[in-house]
């Protein structure tokens, strides 16, 4: 399946992209981590550190491992400094 | 209820005035703006605000609904801006109304707890020095732990 | 620090547009307004608010002291109103502005909790039932315990 | 001495006045209450129960142990409802 794959804050600077297309099958996010990881330095320097970072599945926040079946969006980021 | 998300300043007084105008059912509005607040070299030059579009008010509706469940309040509004904002610039800004203080007080630190460390925003400081984003605080997740049990 | 003790009306968003102006040094800026609640059978003709001259400035000082002896407070400002009043208008209105939301937050509930049971005012609310004095609540000075052994 | 005495609220209405000089050698405000109370039966009836009262002596919040020597206004008031 395809999934489109954001990146905010200093996940998007250090992957050096916002969003992109992915082909997948992983079964869940962590899955699709490895996958991004063992692509190119970069993916994984960015991932090097799954507790500095959060991730939102279809505009939700949830864990590394929530499943992907049926996902068209899956984004990461730091920990969210609103307010 | 409302939510606002946007890039254009605002003024927190116009909002309050309007918020507060012609209640007759609620004795309290609480409102909590955040301001753009130099470093301690003073040397800030702009914040640059990030955020998640498709998330951003979809996660702002669902702090204020779960606000409005645990709290009595008459209304409430959340504006949050993004882009880049000067030092003393207005960023963000939430206001309850409630027949009872207490309510009004507890609901804005509620939201702003919860918009603090679970609305997708992110903040960089952007000093003569350089770059950097601003990093979670600690007591900031800690903050949530008090609304955990029942306020 | 600031007070003001009138009987005139005042806008509470051109006080806080006013009290947040140019604010680097302030990251957090709470206020809460005090409005002129209906009665549970909304009848209420007015409210009339009874005071102290002599001492409620000093009173209201002394408890502005206090917090900004108490958290680390940029400014602050009570607005208490005196005389008659309708539904809906505002009585009183408190603004803190701090580096950090917490100190803002703490020191704007213990300014109200002091005010509501420790500053010279008296209501008396007019409904077409009749006059009667708002009686103190027991809720109103147990607020009061939570500041007694350092928040 | 002379002493200024104040009342507020429904103090004020039920003793029928807001200000009255009063002269007394009353050594502590409870003294004075008891000389007000043996007046008239307003009095008696306005500090029937000193617990629904409050006191300030010289504008400043005391009990009604308070001393009175030296002072010049003593007021008289329920619980304060203020905010």
């Amino acid at each position: 399946m395809t999934v489109d794959v954001l990146y905010f804050a200093w996940v998007r600077e250090r992957i050096g992209l916002p969003k992109e297309k992915v082909e997948t099958d992983a079964p869940t996010v962590a899955v699709l981590v490895e996958e991004l990881k063992a692509r190119e330095d970069r993916y994984a320097a960015a991932f090097a550190d799954l507790s500095a970072l959060r991730v939102a599945v279809d505009q939700e926040l949830t864990d590394f491992d929530a499943p992907l079946d049926g996902v068209r969006e899956v984004a990461f980021f730091p920990p969210m400094t609103g307010g | 209820m409302a939510v606002r998300v946007q890039s254009d300043s605002f003024d927190p007084g116009a909002e309050l005035t309007a918020f507060a105008h012609g209640r007759r059912d609620a004795g309290a509005v609480v409102t909590f703006s955040g301001l753009v607040r130099d470093t301690a070299a003073r040397d800030l030059e702009a914040m640059e605000i990030e955020h998640y579009p498709a998330m951003t008010e979809r996660a702002i509706a669902g702090i204020e609904a779960e606000a409005v469940a645990r709290w009595s309040l008459t209304d409430s509004l959340v504006i949050h801006r993004h882009g880049r904002l000067a030092p003393g610039e207005i960023i963000m800004m939430v206001a309850t109304a409630a027949p009872h203080r207490a309510d009004a007080f507890a609901a804005a630190e509620f939201l702003m707890d919860y918009l603090k460390s679970r609305a997708p925003f992110w903040k960089k400081e952007i000093t003569r020095a350089g770059e950097s984003w601003v990093a979670a605080k600690d007591e900031d997740e800690q903050a949530l732990d008090r609304w955990r049990d029942g306020a």
